[in-house]
């Protein structure tokens, strides 16, 4: 799908607590072929002390409705301002950047996420589902209260829930749920969150010879590889996270 | 009708309007949403003889309108450049300048001398004042003495039209123009990067790799707008001026201050259509002022 | 509990917050809205020995996250200063500080000699940045040679703290700030506003009567900080730093960078009570990171 | 009064065309003493690319609703994104900010406004109308579309219009008017708007040796008398218009 810039017509939030958002937003132009991991770079026009872009997953997408998601989390101004914004504002997005998650191979699927890691997993889980295989996924949080969306992956996929302190699901980091120790089950796992947690659950991965895909989220200034500021470390040097991925197979990153 | 075009000597420019070194990658990332043949000139990425990596991951940070970034200089080298980026970027019907970098002198003269070869690169943008490789790039620019050095034996080999890249981090910028003009520089351009730094407070650690880095966007357009206007006293090459360009209000001013054209940098990143725009923006400036060719506008500030 | 004082030689502040000269009046202006007393001191106006009317209007241009300005040290002299606003500031209790400037070194010494004997004046801030006058003033901070001259005259008279604050606009601060520390400043003081300039373009004139101006606010931000970085290697005396400073946190990136002490100038007119509340935000980050003391807190950057 | 700063609550907006707007807001402090005159200065917290607070007049001021009103023209960034707000949105104020008309010893106030320069002179003839006096106003613009806020002014005042086109009231610039040519019939003038038309009101003024007070609207940083940008050049020298002003005499100023 070609890029562009466009402006999307808020048609819908959703604000889950203080710092979490659903937004819904159509777009001027067909969605036809956006790939599930790929992300979008969000000029956010209200906040002063916002001057690049921001990055964000694309959540969700209905072609019927002309219409996508994002999920976000406020953590700092220029997601604040866009958590802060009205049914009927315009979104400036430049869209759609980056790669996906290589899916199509997969029979058994595990999806992991954690915080706004959760954003990019829910396109993906439903493209897993329209192929029809359910996928299983993990979301891990601190406790139950940083534990978002869950009821909406229940539909197309088995849900499972790793918290710290124990208030929802299994107690403990999310590479400790039972469903790691048997992670032969599964012949492929999509991973999304912080950094560390990314590298735990990749470590085990490689451990246990089951692929994994990693989706980066390093910072980035122009979003469509012109900048080189975004690089990962890979085996083959330093390569623009933001055209080459977001998403990498761990086997090819130097981690 | 407005005439937008200009010469630096013998080469023509259909209009004012470059994209700048390291913003605008070699032209195709920006295709999808422009037509690159549309531009004035398109300046590629920072071209050394060896292959280079640059520097780690963080390479950018945000400042208040601008950004740091440290990247470094990453490119595959200037023979991976003739063998592989050159033929595809050659149709594209613009003057296609490669930005020349190096850490010594015969490393410039090297990538220069290459580069006289290429049909379809009728200029190259000498960078003596990248601020983020260790050795050479802004130690380049920042004294007259080197500035010649460099300057001097690259002139010597490179026969087609050489711009030459300041440093903004200087006492005195305008002596520095006038050492590039008395080396033969066909033109100037300004400004490259403020050295600046960005700090993490929580994590209690710089943001780059590096620790500093050069500062782009709005930010140092004040401070780009100033230079240009000092230079323009000091030379009569012509002048591109560049930093913070954000909008044709923008370029309008660089022409008012003493520019020839303009060159498009970090705002392409939040509009990847504004160099186009841009054009379109000159156009209608001079429609409105009365203005036949660029020429007629360049310096033309009431003081 | 956080102990938030530091000293210069043995002048004792009670916390490391100044309000950066040029941008508080004298005190007054913002008794509305903070208790000046409780600043950790105030930087008043730029003074010389004559009364000076300034710069025509307009001395004033905005920016992109900053502004320009070209007011031209107007303000009514020392002896005004002495008889009419010295016996109204005195009261406060906090460290008033003049910013001593002038045109040739026999003025800064004659004003230097006159604060001398004002015991509510325990120091002096040594203006040789300025770039808005026309001579003196910037011309003093560009080159070692220049600065010498008039740090060491002004030291042979005064004998209270005497900071130096320095000009951004050169190659080498780091090189100057040495010069200052060798010629017996108790401090240095950075950055001064950057030389810039804005233009209209509608109306194709400069905006500023003087057409360049010193630019300040978060725009030169990385700029200071890389300056008080690089100070901070070459000097051993305090290093106030300032330039862009907004809130705490960009204080504390200060401190981290090498300062033992900061100034507010510009946010002053944005948020007239900022001071307060950056001395408060510096608090609560300093029992956040657990620092007792500012001391612990500069230069610790891991880089 | 004592200047602080406050958020006002927008509690009504009136969008009289495409670019000026009338905007009550109401204050979080008792807004009693303020002058007519005075001005805000506006932190447009909204706009990218407004770095400096805005200085606006005080339009009006209801002491019983605790509220004031604000006349403002979209001309840059800042002013649009005034223009933009809406009811319920907060405005950073700080005020109140310069000195005032001096109208108590004025008996036949003539009071002239051009463009924004409206803006001050309802809070003064509502004031000069609160001492039993009904003042003269004279309004002049291009044409009748930029003629605003007259219908208001008709309460207190006897109005009259001056339009270059004649498509409302007398045809002609402000000093055409016909009541210029008995201008002694006034004892002080009091004029707002843009300075070639305050030079020309005035110079009238001396002429016929009336009275005349101007309000400036010199750029300003601070408004608080401490960056010394915004100085008007008098017969003292330079004084800030912030805080001497922005109301002067024009016998005190270098014109
Ligand atoms: C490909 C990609 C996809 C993303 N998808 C989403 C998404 O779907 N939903 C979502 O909420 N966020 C997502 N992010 C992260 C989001 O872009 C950042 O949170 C945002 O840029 C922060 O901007 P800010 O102005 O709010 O905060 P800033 O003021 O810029 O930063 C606030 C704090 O957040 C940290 N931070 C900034 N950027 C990042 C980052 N990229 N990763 C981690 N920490 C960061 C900073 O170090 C700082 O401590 C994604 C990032 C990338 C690169
Ligand atoms: C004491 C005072 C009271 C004022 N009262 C009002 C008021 O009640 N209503 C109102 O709409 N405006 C008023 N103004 C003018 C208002 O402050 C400016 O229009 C505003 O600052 C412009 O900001 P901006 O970001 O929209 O435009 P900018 O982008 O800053 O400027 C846009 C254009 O307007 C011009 N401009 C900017 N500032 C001024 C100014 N002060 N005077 C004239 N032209 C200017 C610029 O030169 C530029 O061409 C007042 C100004 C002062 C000093
Ligand atoms: C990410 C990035 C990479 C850059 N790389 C180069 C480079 O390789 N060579 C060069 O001469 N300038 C380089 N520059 C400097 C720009 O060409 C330009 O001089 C500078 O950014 C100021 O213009 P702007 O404010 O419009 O961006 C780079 C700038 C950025 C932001
Ligand atoms: C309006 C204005 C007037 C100033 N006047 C002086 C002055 O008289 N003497 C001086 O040393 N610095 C003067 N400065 C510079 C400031 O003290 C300070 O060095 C600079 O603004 C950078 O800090 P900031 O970004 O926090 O404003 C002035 C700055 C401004 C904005
Ligand atoms: S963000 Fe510019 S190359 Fe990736
Ligand atoms: S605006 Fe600062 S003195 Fe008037």
């Amino acid at each position: 799908m070609k890029k562009s810039v466009q402006y999307f017509t808020i048609n819908a939030v959703e604000r889950l607590d203080a710092e979490h958002i659903l937004i819904e937003a159509v777009s001027p132009v067909p969605l036809q072929g956006i790939l599930p991991g790929q992300f979008v770079n969000i000029d956010v026009e209200k906040s002063k002390t916002t001057f690049l872009r921001r990055p964000i997953s694309i959540h969700d997408v209905d072609e019927a409705k002309n219409s996508m998601k994002i999920f976000v989390k406020a953590v700092g101004d220029g997601t604040r301002a866009i958590y802060e914004m009205q049914k009927g504002e315009k979104l400036n997005t430049m869209f759609p950047l980056g790669n996906s998650f290589s899916y199509s191979n997969s029979q058994k699927p595990l999806l992991v996420g954690g915080g706004f890691g959760l954003a990019p997993l829910y396109y993906l889980a439903k493209k897993i589902a329209q192929n029809g295989i359910r996928p299983t996924v993990i979301v891990g949080a601190r406790n139950s209260k940083n534990i978002f969306l869950t009821e909406k992956f229940q539909d197309i996929a088995d849900v499972h829930v790793a918290t710290n302190d124990g208030s929802l699901g299994e107690k403990g980091m999310v590479t400790e749920h039972s469903l790691f120790t048997n992670l032969e089950n599964f012949d492929k796992i999509f991973v999304c969150g912080p950094e560390p947690m990314m590298k735990a659950v990749g470590k085990i991965a490689v451990s246990k010879n089951v692929e994994c895909e990693v989706s980066l989220e390093n910072t980035m200034a122009c979003g469509i590889g012109s900048c080189l500021c975004c690089v990962a470390d890979t085996k083959d040097g330093h390569v623009c996270v933001c055209t080459e991925g977001p998403v990498f197979n761990i086997k090819d990153l130097k981690w | 009708m407005v005439d937008l075009s200009f010469k630096i000597k013998d080469l023509y420019f259909k209009n004012p309007v470059l994209t700048a070194s390291g913003t605008f990658g070699y032209g195709p990332e920006f295709d999808d949403f422009v037509d690159v043949s549309e531009l004035g000139g398109v300046i590629v990425k920072g071209t050394t003889l060896e292959h280079r990596e640059g520097n780690p991951y963080p390479r950018m940070a945000e400042t208040p309108s601008g950004m740091l970034n440290a990247v470094g200089l990453q490119n595959k080298g200037i023979d991976y450049f003739i063998k592989h980026i050159y033929s595809e970027i050659k149709s594209y019907k613009t003057n296609m300048i490669v930005n020349v970098s190096g850490s010594a002198v015969k490393d410039y003269v090297e990538v220069a001398e290459k580069l006289n070869h290429l049909d379809a690169i009728p200029a190259i943008e000498l960078n003596i004042s990248c601020p983020n490789v260790k050795e050479g790039g802004m130690a380049f620019g920042t004294s007259c003495e080197s500035a010649q050095s460099v300057i001097s034996a690259v002139r010597k080999v490179y026969k087609k039209v050489m711009i030459v890249k300041l440093s903004p981090n200087v006492t005195d910028i305008a002596s520095i123009a006038k050492t590039a003009e008395d080396e033969g520089a066909d033109a100037v351009s300004l400004i490259n990067t403020l050295l600046g730094m960005a700090i993490d407070a929580e994590k209690r650690r710089p943001i780059l790799s590096t620790v500093t880095g050069g500062l782009s966007g709005p930010a140092v357009k004040p401070v780009a707008l100033r230079m240009v206007w000092q230079v323009s006293k000091a030379v009569k090459i012509p002048i591109i001026g560049l930093g913070g360009i954000m909008n044709a209000t923008d370029a309008i001013e660089f022409f008012l201050a003493g520019a020839s054209a303009i060159q498009i940098g970090t705002a392409n990143f939040i509009d990847p259509e504004i160099s186009i725009k841009v054009i379109k923006g000159i156009e209608e400036y001079m429609l409105r002022h009365n203005f036949k060719t660029i020429d007629e506008m360049v310096g033309k500030l009431e003081c």
